[in-house]
């Protein structure tokens, strides 16, 4: 198998993740920065969230943006995404 | 309403939400409105291009009020105008529906007691999923 | 909107209907409505009766122009204000087809080449009967 | 069987009647009298206006209000009551 250049495959990736609201109430801050291995999902990047004490606060299932869209749990992240943990809306 | 007004368009149907004064359980001051801006943005245009995708003949323009909105003053507007009014109607209540339904917005409500809670809101269903 | 603002209502649905420029086979200059106008005011009076009986906590105001109404201009207004959002919707979209179907207006276009002629209408079927 | 005093039982009924929107146009008019036999409905107020030449432009049944509300034919009119016939209408 050739290698390819500047595929990145192994290093690891950077996100932003960031809290809202009642969220970002129970954390005491409205963003953080994780470091998630290669591949990493939305999913994973809740995960690594859920070591947090506060995150007892969160639902079993929160909504998740990447990039300022709702993505599914298993949505591969890139370096440097925006992860955003959605509580519940209630604009109007 | 000028920013949807054409010389083709018969019908206009406008919906504004406005911050009630009274709760179940105290007189509400004011909302305290905060969003995630960027977010509602895009989303607020997704929904406008669905709304379009829907009823191609109709225009839309919506707003929503971010920060205190003291109680009796609008915080939301959707403006739909459309060559029919059922277009219209429809146009215009599909847009409210998901704004309240996907657009990360959220409400504290100030009471007239000085105390403030967090309303409780909808787990967003919209979108491309919103299951992680 | 004054007419019906009330610090319990949250909701408020407009619909403004509007002087259509373009016909199929012709531009319209104007359209000229009229009325039986006293029985146009008790059908008015009779349509926010039903809808305060259908929906009680809904406010509603309707207008209705009379005379030449230059195309581009509004020529009906229907405002409903309500604590929820869907009732302010129905009961807007209800006074609206009620008075298109039976309040006793009439219009006749009058077109940018001079010419003018009456619009066809919809026999009245509400009310009290109406098979006279 | 007793005769009731200021019945009218027989005398005739004068009532006003209302044109409209094309229906003035074609009567060239917008109001006439019409003198009925006592007991007459709205059905025989229209039958004696569909003797003038210009009713042929009304539709077979056409919407009748009495007193300002719509009413079916067999709507007993009083004196002096106000009869209109309703072209199809067309607000908005």
């Amino acid at each position: 198998m050739a290698i390819v250049p500047g595929s990145g495959g192994e290093r690891s990736i950077r996100v932003r993740l960031r809290l809202f609201a009642a969220y970002a109430e129970a954390a005491g801050r409205d963003e953080l920065e994780l470091t998630l291995p290669p591949g990493a999902t939305a999913g994973d990047a809740l995960a690594a969230v859920r070591r947090e004490g506060w995150a007892a606060r969160l639902p079993p299932r929160p909504a998740v943006a990447v990039n300022l869209r709702y993505a599914p749990s298993d949505r591969v992240l890139g370096d440097g995404d925006e992860v955003a943990i959605i509580p519940p809306v209630a604009g109007g | 309403m000028s920013e949807v007004a054409a010389q083709a368009l018969g019908g206009t149907v406008v919906f504004v939400g406005t911050v009630r004064r009274t709760a179940e359980d105290g007189d509400i001051h004011a909302i305290e409105y905060s969003a995630y801006r960027a977010m509602a943005e895009t989303e607020g245009d997704r929904i406008r291009a669905e709304a379009a995708a829907r009823w191609p003949a109709a225009r839309i323009v919506l707003r929503h009020r971010v920060g205190l909105v003291p109680a009796g003053e609008a915080s939301v507007a959707v403006v739909a105008a459309a060559p029919h009014r059922a277009e219209a109607f429809d146009a215009c209540r599909f847009v409210i529906e998901q704004i309240k339904a996907r657009v990360p917005l959220w409400k504290r409500e100030h009471l007239a007691s000085g105390a403030a809670r967090w309303v409780e809101g909808v787990p967003p269903g919209g979108g491309a999923g919103g299951d992680g």
